[in-house]
């Protein structure tokens, strides 16, 4: 009983993360300008690589695996956003601006007021 | 389910390229190789289980601690580049 | 089986158009730094097909597990063999770009062609 | 279905191959050059070489990109339009592409057991390693004491081209502007990469050090070790500035590095002549063969663990020396 609630929930974490990994994947490619896509990025640095190692780490149970993907999730948390500040810094200071976007057919009227 | 989320993360890595091959800027296609390297040790890892080896998580682990190298080279270069053109100038 | 079949082909494609390409860039190109990446990718080409030799149907990596008896390792000595080539390979790239800067600093330019003219 | 993941991932690799060699700027090159290494490594892992992988994971995430930005610093980022020769060039490389493609139908497909590679000396490799050696680690084994000729012809190759990047950037450029010869900051001023960094590095060279010593258990060995252990180093040379890597690790201790793990390897080997045995042959180290083998493996791999991580580090600071010189 406990076993199988434990891989419904290791299944439900994987599926999870897999959709968040999909989401930021697509946002990184259709988000309009440099400093939008580092915040669709972003998100499969940190909420996927959550869901996806606490998935798997549901699945190893308790063995060196799971001390092993604990390490990686960790690092990878540390690193992921790390690396997007590098990123982003290296943008600005070469002197890319982070412009709001005018998109042709589509007034802003929100911004405008 | 491990085959599923591999196949999301196989579909994202081929964004990440869509990215990286249509740029338009360099750092557009800097993120896109960050984007690939994350997705790569999280397909490692599913990969690894898949397989049924979770002993082979060393790669993953060697990845997640190594891939900020190359980003943090890429804002040195950079920042030495936007230096020595504001020296040039300078002079 | 099919399906397998047909990959077990489409590896040693996939070398044979990488190699190309690597090779391509060594010839057509003349930018200096270029033709050092072509030979990169020429050279992973070639790690390509060795790993692709050492695979064993059902097979695992050669690492012996304790206690586990008729498994099937794949074949170790190709990747001894392209295991010491990686690391031989970043050190030889390295000594090329070397190369590369001095000619930078000599003749103020890394393509060929302006490097023939002005000698 | 894992085969299905390898077929795409190496369709993704030729993409990619032709994007590098299309771009016309060269920072894009070696940013896809990067993506080519992680595409390799997965495949690479898909087939059953765990080492292979982790050796070109430990070598193309940092140092390969690492050295050729440096490159890059010192010379131009853009390539020049090239006229003519193309068309020639393309058919070429077509009529070999297709040569080759022809050939390999002559080859055995993959995965098949019976194919000649799998025939001559691998399975008494498989076979013999637990009863002459006992490692788990086959590839090791083969790596270090059946092989361990090779091993050393490549280290002293690695040996060699550190020397060869020693000699040619060692010199003095002949436009050295002195007062312009200050001592670069690296990322000191930038707080989350410091911090993140700082953190990292005693990691990254625990890693290192347990994959030199894991390597007869699990994939790993002197060649990853080196690798990993360079990085580790060259990420607080970029963070502290590449004055303070020095402070840390001097030139001197490098070329020590370099020299001492190339003549101890060298050294083990000799030491097995006078012990009654042949050059390279472990067993007589001790009085129980085995022991003697593992004993051999052991200082082996730490042979190369330390020239391996020296050559490539001495590389690394005469690219960055170079680099504030000019």
């Amino acid at each position: 009983m406990i076993d199988l609630a434990v891989d419904a929930l290791s299944w439900v974490l994987l599926a999870l993360g897999g959709i968040c990994v999909l989401i930021g994947g697509v946002g990184a490619l259709r988000f309009p300008t440099f400093y939008t896509r580092t915040h669709a990025a972003s998100l499969t640095d940190t909420m996927a690589t959550l869901l996806v190692f606490s998935g798997l780490m549901l699945q190893a149970g308790f063995t060196l695996a799971t001390l092993k993907l604990l390490a990686i999730m960790l690092f990878l948390l540390l690193t992921g956003p790390t690396a997007t500040y590098a990123l982003a810094n290296a943008a600005l200071e070469s002197g890319l601006k982070p412009e709001a976007p005018t998109i042709p057919g589509r007034t802003r009227k929100k911004a405008d007021s | 389910m491990y085959i599923a989320v591999s196949l999301a993360i196989l579909v994202t890595m081929v964004l990440a390229i869509v990215r990286a091959l249509r740029g338009p800027s360099v750092y557009d296609r800097v993120l896109a190789v960050n984007v690939f390297g994350t997705k790569t040790v999280l397909l490692l890892s599913v990969i690894a289980f898949l397989y049924g080896r979770p002993d082979f998580l060393d790669l993953a682990l060697a990845y997640a601690l190594i891939n900020m190298v190359g980003i943090l080279a890429v804002l040195e270069f950079f920042q030495n580049r936007t230096r020595n053109r504001e020296e040039a100038s300078r002079d | 089986m099919k399906l397998l079949e047909l990959l077990g082909y489409y590896n040693y494609w996939v070398f044979a158009i990488a190699l190309v390409i690597g090779l391509y860039a060594v010839i057509s190109k003349t930018n200096l730094i270029k033709k050092l990446i072509g030979l990169s990718i020429f050279q992973s080409a070639v790690f390509l097909m060795y790993i692709t030799m050492d695979k064993v149907e059902g097979g695992t990596a050669p690492i012996i597990k304790a206690g586990v008896e008729d498994q099937i390792y794949s074949n170790p000595l190709p990747q001894v063999l392209i295991l010491t080539a990686i690391v031989v390979g970043v050190s030889t790239l390295a000594l090329g770009l070397a190369i590369v800067v001095r000619v930078n600093e000599r003749y103020g330019t890394i393509e060929e062609s302006e490097i023939l003219e002005s000698d | 279905m894992i085969f299905v993941f390898s077929l795409f991932l190496l369709s993704l690799l030729i993409i990619i191959a032709i994007a590098i060699v299309q771009a016309k700027n060269l920072f894009v090159s070696v940013m896809l050059l990067s993506i080519f290494s992680l595409l390799m490594a997965t495949n690479f892992f898909i087939l059953d070489a765990a080492d292979v992988a982790l050796t070109e994971a430990a070598v193309g995430a940092g140092i390969t990109t690492v050295i050729f930005l440096s490159a890059l610093a010192l010379t131009a980022q853009r390539e020049r339009k090239v006229v003519g020769g193309r068309t020639i060039a393309l058919i070429a490389v077509g009529v070999l592409a297709s040569l080759i493609i022809y050939a390999t139908f002559e080859k055995p497909r993959l995965g098949d057991p019976n194919a000649p590679v799998h025939q001559h000396v691998a399975p008494w490799y498989l076979e013999k390693t637990p009863e002459y050696i006992d490692i788990p680690n086959i590839v090791t084994a083969v790596l270090s004491s059946y092989r361990g000729y090779d091993t050393l012809g490549e280290v002293f190759v690695v040996f060699t081209a550190c020397i060869g990047v020693l000699f040619i950037l060692g010199a003095k450029p002949a436009s050295l502007r002195g007062e312009r010869n200050v001592e670069r900051a690296g990322l000191r001023h930038h707080l989350i990469p410091q911090v993140v960094g700082r953190l990292l590095v005693p990691f990254i060279v625990l890693f290192g050090l347990y994959v030199q010593f894991h390597g007869e258990y699990g994939p790993g060995g002197g060649f990853q070790a080196g690798a990993i252990i360079a990085t580790g180093v060259i990420l607080y040379a970029l963070l502290e500035g590449e004055a303070a890597a020095l402070r840390a690790i001097p030139r001197s201790v490098l070329l020590g590095l370099v020299v001492g793990g190339a003549l101890l390897f060298g050294g083990v080997g000799v030491v097995c002549m006078f012990m009654g045995g042949a050059f390279l042959d472990y067993s007589v180290l001790q009085s129980d063969p085995v022991w003697g083998q593992q004993l051999g493996i052991v200082i082996i791999e730490a042979g190369v663990g330390m020239a391996v991580c020296g050559a490539l580090l001495s590389i690394f600071h005469a690219f960055a020396a170079r680099e504030i010189a000019q």
